[in-house]
C-alpha cells in the first residue's frame, strides 16, 4: 500500500546497494528527480534495467553507481552516443560495467512477463540477428501447434522499480497520461516500487480506460514537481530539448561531467537538481 | 510500394543538397495510405515530407506507441511530446512492438543505421569486437524487429565507405544474412509472418535494391550530377549496377520548400526551453 | 481500410459459411444487432468463438448457424443456463454442437497472443484443472530458464471478428469505452473484422490512451443504433437485465424459443430486432 | 485473512434467515484492506456487504477488467455498467487476467460453485460424462486459475447432498486434487506462484476448513440453531468436525439490514428497463 515519503526517504527506504533497479520512462516522464537521489544517497553496484539508457542512466553510470546495464538502446535520442556509458564499456571508466542487450521488442515483452507474473517472454524476436550470440539471456522455444521456433527471454522481475507521473490522488492512486511506455508494466513487475507525482490532488478525474496505478500496487510515493525535467510530463511541462544536445558536450569530457554533477546534482537539496 | 509514385509539383528545383535530395527521393518511395513504422532522424524527415507532399494518408507508427501521428515539427526523439499529442490514439510500448508491430500491421519499417553491408544487414550495435569494442554504438532499439516483421524495410543512410562495408562487424538487425539466404529457409510458420527486408536502400547518391536472386545490393538509380566512380569510391565493396540504371528525377520546388519549412519550424521549436504546458 | 456498408452488406461481404466467427463483448457492447443479420442470412456451419456465450450465441446455436463453439463460459449471466446451447450439447438440438472449452484466462490470453501474430499463448493456467483431459489444444511448454511447465494454446485468429463500439470518426476510426474486454484484441486477430456503431461523429474527442482502433485495422464498419441492447452501450443505454431474466422462459422450450425468434429476428427489418 | 474480524455493531437481528447467515458470515471473513477477485452471485453479495459494513477498504475486483469497484447495487452479470462506473480503472480482459490476476495480486478469490467434493475440488462443468453429459453447466469462466492464482481461494455454496460430493464429476478448478496431495509437489517456481488454495468453505449450515495434513474438509463452526445430523445429512461423504467446533457468531441487526437493503436497492434497479445512459 502506497505511503506518502519524502523522496529522500522513498530512495532510502526502497533502493539498496546491489538491487536490481529499474527508472522506466520512454522518452516521456524519465524520473530525473528520483535518480538523482540515488546518486546523492551513493547507491553501489546496481544493476540498472531500462529500455533507453538516456541522459540519467548516463549519469549514474558515470558516478558509479552501476556494476552491470540490461538495455535496448542506449543513446542521446537525436543527439549521439552516451558518452559515459561509452567510456564505462569501452574504456571501463569509472569502473567496469556489464552489459545485457535486447531489442526494444524483447525488452517490451520482458516487462510485460513480469507484470503478468511469468518467467518468460516468448516473441518472433531476433531473427538473423547476432545478439542472440551475444546475450545468453536470449533462447528459443517451440511451438507445441506449429513447431515454429520462437524467441524468449527471461521476465524483467526488479527488486525496485521507480518511475514518475503526473498526479496521485490522497489514497495514493496515480495516473499517467500520454505517452505511457512500460511504467504500469514495470511497476507491476517489481517488488518494490516508488513513484515521483508532479501533484497530489482530491480525484484524479480519470477516463474510465486511463492508465492508473491503485495504491495497493505501489510501495512509495513522493512528490517531486518538475521531477521529470530535462524531459518532460505531459500536460504539466515540455522537454528541454536544448538541455539534451548540450548534455552531448558536458558530458564528453570526465572532469566537465564531474564538475556538473557536483554543481547540479550533489550539492542542491532535493527536488531542485533538475 | 516501393514504386516511384508521380511527382504533383513537376517544378524542378533550383538548387539543393545532396543531403535533401536524398531525403526527397525517399519520401517519395512512401505510397500515399502506406502504414509506416518510423525511425528517428532521417526517416522521420523523410516519412514526414511525404505526408506533407503526396502522400496525406500515410500512417506514421513511432515505437514510442504514438499511432498515426502528425507532427507539425520533427521530433527531436522518438518520445516527443508532440507526437503524443498529434496521434491518433498512445498505446503502451508493449502494446506497440505486440499488436501493432508483431501482429503484421506495418508496410514498410523506415530505418536509418550506421553500417550496412553487401547483403543489407544493420549495424547499429557496435563497431569492433563485441566484449572490447573500438566504438560503442546505441543498439539495436526497434530495429532488429521492424526489420522482420514489417512488409518491406526502406533504409536511409548517407554513402560513405565505413558506413557501406563488405560485411557488417555485427548484425544487429537482418538483410539477408552474411550469405544472402537467410531469409530464403526460415520455417513456413516463421516465414508467413516475416517481410521481405530491405527492398530499397536510398543514399545521398543513388538507390540500391537487392539483387533478386542473390539478394546483393546492386544501384539501381543514379542522382543527378551523381558519377558511378563516386558510388563506387564510396562503397565499401565491389560494388554492381543494373545493366541500365535510372536517372533519378530531381526534387520539385515545392518539395525542397516544404521540406525547408519543416526543418526551420523544428529548428525554432527545439531552440530554447519548453516550459510551457504540452498538452 | 474500414468500408461504411449497411449492416446487411457488411455481414453479406464479410461472413461466409462455414467461417470460424468471434462475435465478442464481456457483458457489455455484445453486437446482437450483427448476429441476428447473421442468422437471417442463415449461416451455416460456423466454428463460433467468444469467452462468454450469452444470449447471443444461444440464439445463433438454437437458429443453427454453429457446429462448433470454442469458450469458457456459457451461461445467462446472473440467471442461470443457456437452454438452447445445452439442448445442443446435451440433446443434439438442432444439431450437434463441437465443443471446445477453456477458461477466461486462457482464452483472454489467446485473444492477445492473435492479437500479437503469435501461434500460442503462454499461462501458469490449467494446474489441476481437468480442463486438459478433454481439450486437446491445451498442451505445456517448459521454460527454458527456470524449468517450469507452463500451459500453453492456440492463439485465437479467426476469419472474421464482429464487434459493437460507441462511436466512429468519418475517417472509420473507432473508440471503444468503459469495459473493453477483449474487442481490440479480437479485432486485431482476425482476418477481417465488422464493427457496428452507435454513431457517426465528426471527431471522437478520445482521451490520449483511450481504446481506439484506427480505420486500417478494420474491414467494414456499419451504423446500428442501438445494436448492443439487450447488451448495453457504456454512455448510450442501459442493459435490460428484465430481458435476461425473461430469456430462461423463452429458450427453456423449443417451440417457443423458435416463435420469438421469427417475431423478433426473423422479420424484422435490420437495424430493428432487438 | 482468513480469520475473523471483531463485529462492530455486537447487536445480534432478531431473525434472519439461513442464506443471510451465510452471506454474513462470509463478509465477516474478508478482512478491512484484502484484494478480493469476486465471482458473480453469493460471493458477489458477500464481499459488497463487507465494503459496506466492516471492510470499507476492501478491494475488490471483477473478471470484466474492474479494478477497485464500489457498485452501490449488485450486478446481475460480472460486467455490469456499475462495476465500471464506480471502479478507480477498468482495464482490457486480457490485462485482468495476466497482469492482476497472474501476477499476484489477489489476496482473495471468491468463488461460488455447482459442486465440491472431500478435497475442495470444485465443478462448474458438467454433471455426468464430458462427451455425453446428463447436466451441462456454464464452465470453468475465470475460477480455474482464480483457484490458484488468488493466494487463498473462499467458496460459498449452499448445503446439501447434490452439492456436497465425494468426489466432483469433474475438476473444473483445483482444491487440493483427487487424494489432497495436488499442491504438495508443485514445480518450485509454480509453487511460489500458486496460493494456498480454498482455506474456508461457508455454507448455510457451517464453516469448513481443510484439515492442515489431509486437506479434508472438516467442518470448524456450525451456525446457530443447526445441528451436527442436519450437516450430515447434507453432505455426501462421511464429514469430519474438528474436536470443538466453534459456534458461529450470529449477525448483527446492522448486517442483516444493510444486506437487505442492498437486496432490495438491486431489486428496484434490475427490475424495468434502464434505457437511460449509463456513464
Amino acid at each position: 500500500m502506497a505511503e506518502f515519503l519524502s523522496l529522500h526517504e522513498a530512495i532510502a527506504r526502497h533502493v539498496h546497494d546491489g538491487d536490481t533497479v529499474a527508472l522506466e520512462g520512454f522518452t516521456h516522464l524519465i524520473p530525473f528527480a528520483a535518480g538523482h537521489e540515488i546518486i546523492r544517497q551513493k547507491r553501489q553496484n546496481l544493476t540498472l534495467i531500462r529500455m533507453t539508457p538516456d541522459l540519467l542512466y548516463d549519469q549514474m553510470i558515470g558516478m558509479g553507481c552501476a556494476s552491470k546495464l540490461i538495455f535496448s538502446w542506449g543513446g542521446n535520442p537525436g543527439v549521439g552516443s552516451l558518452h559515459r556509458l561509452r567510456d564505462a564499456v569501452e574504456k571501463h571508466y569509472p569502473a567496469k560495467l556489464e552489459i545485457l542487450e535486447h531489442s526494444h521488442a524483447a525488452m517490451a515483452c520482458a516487462w510485460e512477463a513480469g507484470a503478468a507474473g511469468l518467467p518468460l517472454a516468448v516473441l518472433r524476436g531476433y531473427i538473423g540477428s547476432d545478439l542472440p550470440r551475444v546475450n545468453q539471456d536470449i533462447r528459443h522455444i517451440d511451438c507445441p501447434f506449429t513447431g515454429e521456433r520462437l524467441a524468449a527471454i527471461p521476465a524483467n522481475r526488479p527488486d525496485v522499480t521507480v518511475i514518475h507521473a503526473q498526479k496521485a490522488d490522497r489514497a495514493g492512486n496515480v495516473l499517467i497520461e500520454g505517452i505511457i511506455g512500460v511504467q504500469k508494466e514495470a511497476v507491476l513487475a517489481a517488488r518494490r516500487s516508488v513513484v515521483t507525482v508532479e501533484e497530489v490532488v482530491d480525484s484524479l478525474e480519470a477516463h474510465p480506460n486511463a492508465c492508473v496505478l491503485p495504491a495497493w500496487a505501489i510501495s512509495a510515493i513522493a512528490v517531486a514537481p518538475g521531477g521529470a525535467a530535462p524531459s518532460y510530463t505531459h500536460g504539466y511541462y515540455g522537454r528541454r530539448n536544448d538541455f539534451y544536445k548540450q548534455w552531448d558536450t558536458i558530458a564528453r569530457d570526465r572532469d566537465t561531467f564531474r564538475q556538473w554533477m557536483e554543481d547540479h546534482v550533489m550539492n542542491v537539496e532535493e527536488g531542485v537538481s533538475a | 510500394m516501393s514504386d516511384m509514385p508521380p511527382v504533383h509539383d513537376s517544378t524542378t528545383a533550383r538548387d539543393y543538397t545532396a543531403t535533401e535530395m536524398m531525403t526527397v527521393t525517399a519520401s517519395r518511395a512512401l505510397t500515399n495510405g502506406t502504414t509506416c513504422f518510423v525511425g528517428i532522424g532521417l526517416p522521420s524527415e523523410a516519412a514526414n515530407l511525404a505526408r506533407l507532399t503526396h502522400a496525406p494518408d500515410t500512417v506514421l507508427i513511432y515505437e514510442s506507441g504514438t499511432l498515426q501521428t502528425r507532427p507539425d515539427v520533427l521530433p527531436l526523439s522518438i518520445g516527443d511530446g508532440e507526437l503524443c499529442d498529434t496521434a491518433l490514439s498512445t498505446v503502451s510500448v508493449p502494446e506497440m512492438f505486440r499488436y501493432w508491430l508483431q501482429g503484421g500491421r506495418v508496410d514498410v519499417g523506415f530505418l536509418g543505421t550506421a553500417q550496412i553491408d553487401r547483403y543489407a544487414n544493420l549495424n547499429t550495435t557496435l563497431i569492433g569486437d563485441y566484449r572490447e569494442p573500438k566504438v560503442r554504438l546505441p543498439g539495436g532499439g526497434g530495429a532488429p524487429e521492424i526489420a522482420t516483421n514489417s512488409r518491406e524495410v526502406f533504409v536511409m543512410i548517407k554513402h560513405s565507405p565505413r558506413a557501406f562495408v563488405e560485411e557488417v562487424d555485427f548484425i544487429t538487425s537482418l538483410g539477408f544474412g552474411r550469405d544472402g539466404r537467410a531469409r530464403d529457409d526460415l520455417h513456413p510458420e516463421t516465414a508467413r509472418h516475416t517481410g521481405r527486408g530491405p527492398t530499397l536502400v536510398i543514399t545521398d547518391l543513388c538507390l540500391m535494391r537487392p539483387d533478386p536472386d542473390t539478394h546483393e545490393l546492386v544501384v539501381t538509380s543514379i542522382h543527378p550530377g551523381v558519377t558511378r566512380e563516386q558510388i563506387v569510391d564510396a562503397t565499401g565493396w565491389p560494388v554492381r549496377f543494373v545493366d541500365a540504371p535510372e536517372a533519378t528525377p530531381e526534387p520539385s520546388g515545392h518539395e525542397v520548400s516544404t521540406l525547408r519549412e519543416l526543418k526551420a519550424r523544428t529548428e525554432r521549436h527545439h531552440s530554447g526551453h519548453h516550459e510551457e504546458k504540452s498538452a
